[in-house]
Order: structure tokens, then C-alpha cells, then sequence
């Protein structure tokens, strides 16, 4: 089965270019399955434009495994220094338990 | 207290997309131990990794059957996980925080740091090319008394 | 058109409170066609029927192992549902609409009649003191196209 | 297991006492498990009130299998007939469907 057609509304990104900054809607469930997809969206966006920082928002976000993890380290790894930005926002109390565990929040700032 | 013991078994085809569904079956079994919010996650987690990793590492993508056992015992569920594919060499390192098997498939090695935080017990019995068992245990309404 | 072919099986205990689980998972993996509601609900309904059944004439409460399986060929979904109990002696009288085994129990007998309602195909394979198996398809995105 | 140790919201049953009727309103999934607790739990009225009047209140009820069509009959025959009443009230486009299908609006009126 072509993933394509599995593609679910919670487990779906969104993505908002703004000036030079890229902000990833993350879906409602990240899972390797939606990992996947969103890395390669993003790896597009991050080709075509200008981008200067990355938001990664977690306001629709209720479940992340550490695949969520995988793809923020792989961002950071791949594309962040060099003056470029991470920032999450939009954490409920389990992401931010989730992010603290994985101790992402000593590489990537939250933002108000 | 009486004993209660109610089970149930499912099979899976090992594609990412049927992580989701792994976690739907899971949680609706569990739901009849009455979990918080919490517990519920925290299982829901826990199940993500492990059939995760049998799509991921056990079966490398290729296809197989994933096979998920519940038990619920008193206020103790028992999952456990399994797959026949690779099989894992040194469970010992595979175990330890942040070491991975495919860092060029962008995994971040925390899957059994997040199985052993989120639930009360780990077990993983593997043996190269017959496959890998990962068993987890909760117990359920203990944060309730005990906090 | 590529023929897609998905599959999964669980097996449940014979409780009644299993039933409403058991429309759950078949409902979670049927999500995957992307039915109408109406659809949903037509499945949802057809699975409780056969599910409830075996609780009920199958096992008649003593418990036991119902099996459910689930394949997606296209845009069929076929469902078997299968218990090892008394099994039916006459098919066809018991598909009678309002016939009914077990009076005493409050039961309609218009447990098959809504099993043929709702899905395209019924059918039922039984052997006294063995069991019965009842397959269901369904065909989605009908209504859609054809309506 | 007991059955009580699974009762669930969706499954249960609310009653409510007026003069002489007797106000069921049924769960959101009306299913084997949960019409054998309302078996027992309408019989009890029944001896307990004098009641001359059942509504069974749809207004909550989003499935329903034909065991809800079998609670509807027993009541029916058990209960109903010598200036009896059984109504049904707040029934969506499903239940409809499903309550029409089983002949069930020839035995029992639709109250508004
Ligand atoms: N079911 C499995 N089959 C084979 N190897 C596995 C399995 N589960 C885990 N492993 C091995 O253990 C390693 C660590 O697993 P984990 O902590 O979940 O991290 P990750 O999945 O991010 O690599 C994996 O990279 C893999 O080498
Ligand atoms: N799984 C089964 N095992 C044994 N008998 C069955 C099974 N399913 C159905 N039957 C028989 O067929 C009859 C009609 O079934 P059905 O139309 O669902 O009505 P009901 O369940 O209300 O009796 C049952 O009363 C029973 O005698």
C-alpha cells in the first residue's frame, strides 16, 4: 500500500514560511510513520527558501515518541550552528517532559 | 481481593502506519484498568518504541508479522511485543541511552530510554536471526496511592 | 489500479464488555479506507452482531476465544469472525430474520438480518460442536460513486 | 473479572423519575453488555415506582446494535399493553434507520 494514501489529519504537519523563518506545525501524533514524511517536506522547504531559523510548534501535539526526537536531533545535526536557530513552542506539560528527558531543551530554546 | 485476568492477542503487519493502530488496541485494552491520563500515555509510549522498533530494526522495513500480547492481571498490565526478524546481538548495548543500530535512518537510540521511563519493567529476550520478545509492565493506580 | 492487500488478526475472550472493544479495533483498522461515517457505523454494527453472537450462542457465556480477522483488498474489507463453540445446526433457518436460539435471553434474532443490512456479503460457515465462522465484506466508497 | 469493574460512561444508563413516567435515557453505545445492566436496572424500577409511562431517550445514543432492539421487545411484552405506554424520544437519523428497519415505530410512538 502506497503510504500516501494512509496520510491522517493527525498525522499530518503544516508548515508557515515567514521572512526567513520556517515553522513546522507539528500533527497531533509524531510517530516514525509521520517522521518520515515530515522530514522530507521539510528537507524541500529548507532547499527552496531562504530560512534562517526553524519553529518547531507543538501546539496540536498530544502524543511524541522518540522518533519526535529523532527528527528534531537530525535538524539540528544536518542543518542548525552557523547562526541558524531552533526554537520549539506551543509544549503541553508531557512534550516538555518528553523534550527535558531527551534533554533537547540544552540544544533548542522554547519561545513564547 | 479476587484475582482477575483478562487477555488478548493481536497480529500486525509490520508497516510504519500500523504503529498508530498498535497504540489504539493497546490503550482501548487498557482502558478497562480505569487509567489516568498519564498512565495511559505513558503506555501508549512505551508500545510506540517497541513496535517501532520490530518495523524499524526487527524486520528492516522488509515485512513481517509484529505479534502483541495484553495481560491484565489485578491492576498490572503485561504487553508484551514480538517480532521475527534480525534479532539483536548485545541487548546489554542495545539498551544504553542514545546508542543506535541506524543513525542513517535518524533514530535518536532513546526508544529503550523512554520504554524503561514510561513503564515499571523492561524485559527483552532476543537471539540473532530468530527475532526479539520486549516485554513491559505496568502497574496501574499506584501514582494515585502512593503520591 | 495496484491491488493493496492489508491484513491483521486479534484474538478477544468471550465477554460481552470485549464486544464494544472489538468494534474499535476493526473500526481503527478500517480507517484506513477512509469511509463515510455511515459506513463506519454499518461495519460497527455488523461486527457487534457477529462478536456478540459468539459470546452469547457460541460459548453461551462459558467463555472462550473469538478470532477476528481483517483484510483489506482494494476497497474491500473482508472480516471473519470466529468462535470454537456449539456451532449451528440449520444455517439457514437460523439467518431467518426474527428467529431467534436463545428467547430467554432477550434476544431479537435480528442479529443476522442487520449483518445483511449493513454489509454487502454474509456468510456463515458452522459445524455443530465445532464452531462457526461468520465473513463479512464490505465494499467502501460505493455510495460515493454509484449513488 | 466483575462486570461492575468495567463500567464505562458510554455505556451506562441514566434514569429519571416524573409522576408516573419512567425517563431512560440510554447510553451512547447501546450494545448486549450494557442492555443486560439495564435489564435489571428498569426492573427495579418497575417493581419499586408505580410507573404507567417508559420513554427510552435516544438523545445521547450514537450506536446501537440489535440488542438494544431485543431491551426495546422485552420491555415490550414484559411490561407494555393495558394502558401502558412506551416512547422513544430524541433518536437521530441512525437510530431512526435502525428502529424503522426492526419494525419497532409499529409497536412504539415517537415523542416529541
Ligand atoms: N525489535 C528489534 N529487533 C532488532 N534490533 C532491535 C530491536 N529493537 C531494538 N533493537 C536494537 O536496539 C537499538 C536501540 O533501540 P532503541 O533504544 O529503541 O533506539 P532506536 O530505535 O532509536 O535505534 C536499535 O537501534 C537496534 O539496533
Ligand atoms: N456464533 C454462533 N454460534 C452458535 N449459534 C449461533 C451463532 N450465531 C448465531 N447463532 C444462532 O443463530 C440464531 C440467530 O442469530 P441472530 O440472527 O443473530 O439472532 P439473536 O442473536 O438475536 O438470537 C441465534 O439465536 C443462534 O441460535
Amino acid at each position: 500500500m502506497r503510504e500516501e494514501e494512509h496520510r491522517n489529519p493527525e498525522q499530518t504537519a503544516h508548515y508557515f514560511v515567514s521572512g526567513t523563518t520556517l515553522m513546522v506545525r507539528l500533527p497531533g501524533e509524531v510517530d516514525e510513520y509521520c517522521c518520515k514524511e515530515i522530514r522530507r517536506e521539510m528537507t524541500e522547504y529548507l532547499h527552496k527558501r531562504t530560512i534562517q531559523a526553524i519553529v518547531f510548534d507543538f501546539e496540536k501535539t498530544h502524543f511524541m515518541d522518540s522518533s519526535g526526537i529523532g527528527l528534531l536531533l537530525h535538524f539540528y545535526k544536518k542543518w542548525g550552528g552557523q547562526e541558524r536557530d531552533i526554537f520549539l513552542s506551543g509544549e503541553d506539560a508531557r512534550m516538555e517532559r518528553i523534550l527535558r528527558m531527551s534533554g533537547i531543551y540544552q540544544i533548542m530554546r522554547h519561545m513564547d | 481481593m479476587e484475582s482477575i485476568t483478562e487477555k488478548m492477542k493481536v497480529e500486525l503487519e509490520s508497516y510504519s502506519w500500523n504503529v498508530s493502530f498498535a497504540r489504539v488496541i493497546v490503550a482501548s485494552f487498557l482502558a478497562r484498568l480505569d487509567p489516568t491520563v498519564e498512565e495511559m500515555e505513558d503506555v501508549k509510549t512505551a508500545v510506540s518504541e517497541a513496535v517501532t522498533n520490530c518495523v524499524i530494526h526487527g524486520y528492516e522495513g522488509k515485512g513481517g508479522i509484529i505479534e502483541i500480547r495484553c495481560e491484565i492481571s489485578g491492576p498490572t498490565i503485561r504487553i508484551s511485543i514480538h517480532d521475527d526478524g534480525v534479532g539483536i546481538a548485545d541487548i546489554q548495548k542495545a539498551m544504553e541511552p542514545m546508542y543506535t543500530g541506524k543513525p542513517e535512518m535518524n533514530r535518536s537510540g532513546m526508544g529503550f530510554s523512554f520504554m524503561e521511563a514510561f513503564m515499571d519493567e523492561v524485559e527483552v529476550l532476543s537471539r540473532v536471526g530468530e527475532g526479539t520478545t520486549v516485554i513491559l509492565r505496568k502497574t496501574i493506580g499506584r501514582t494515585r496511592e502512593e503520591v
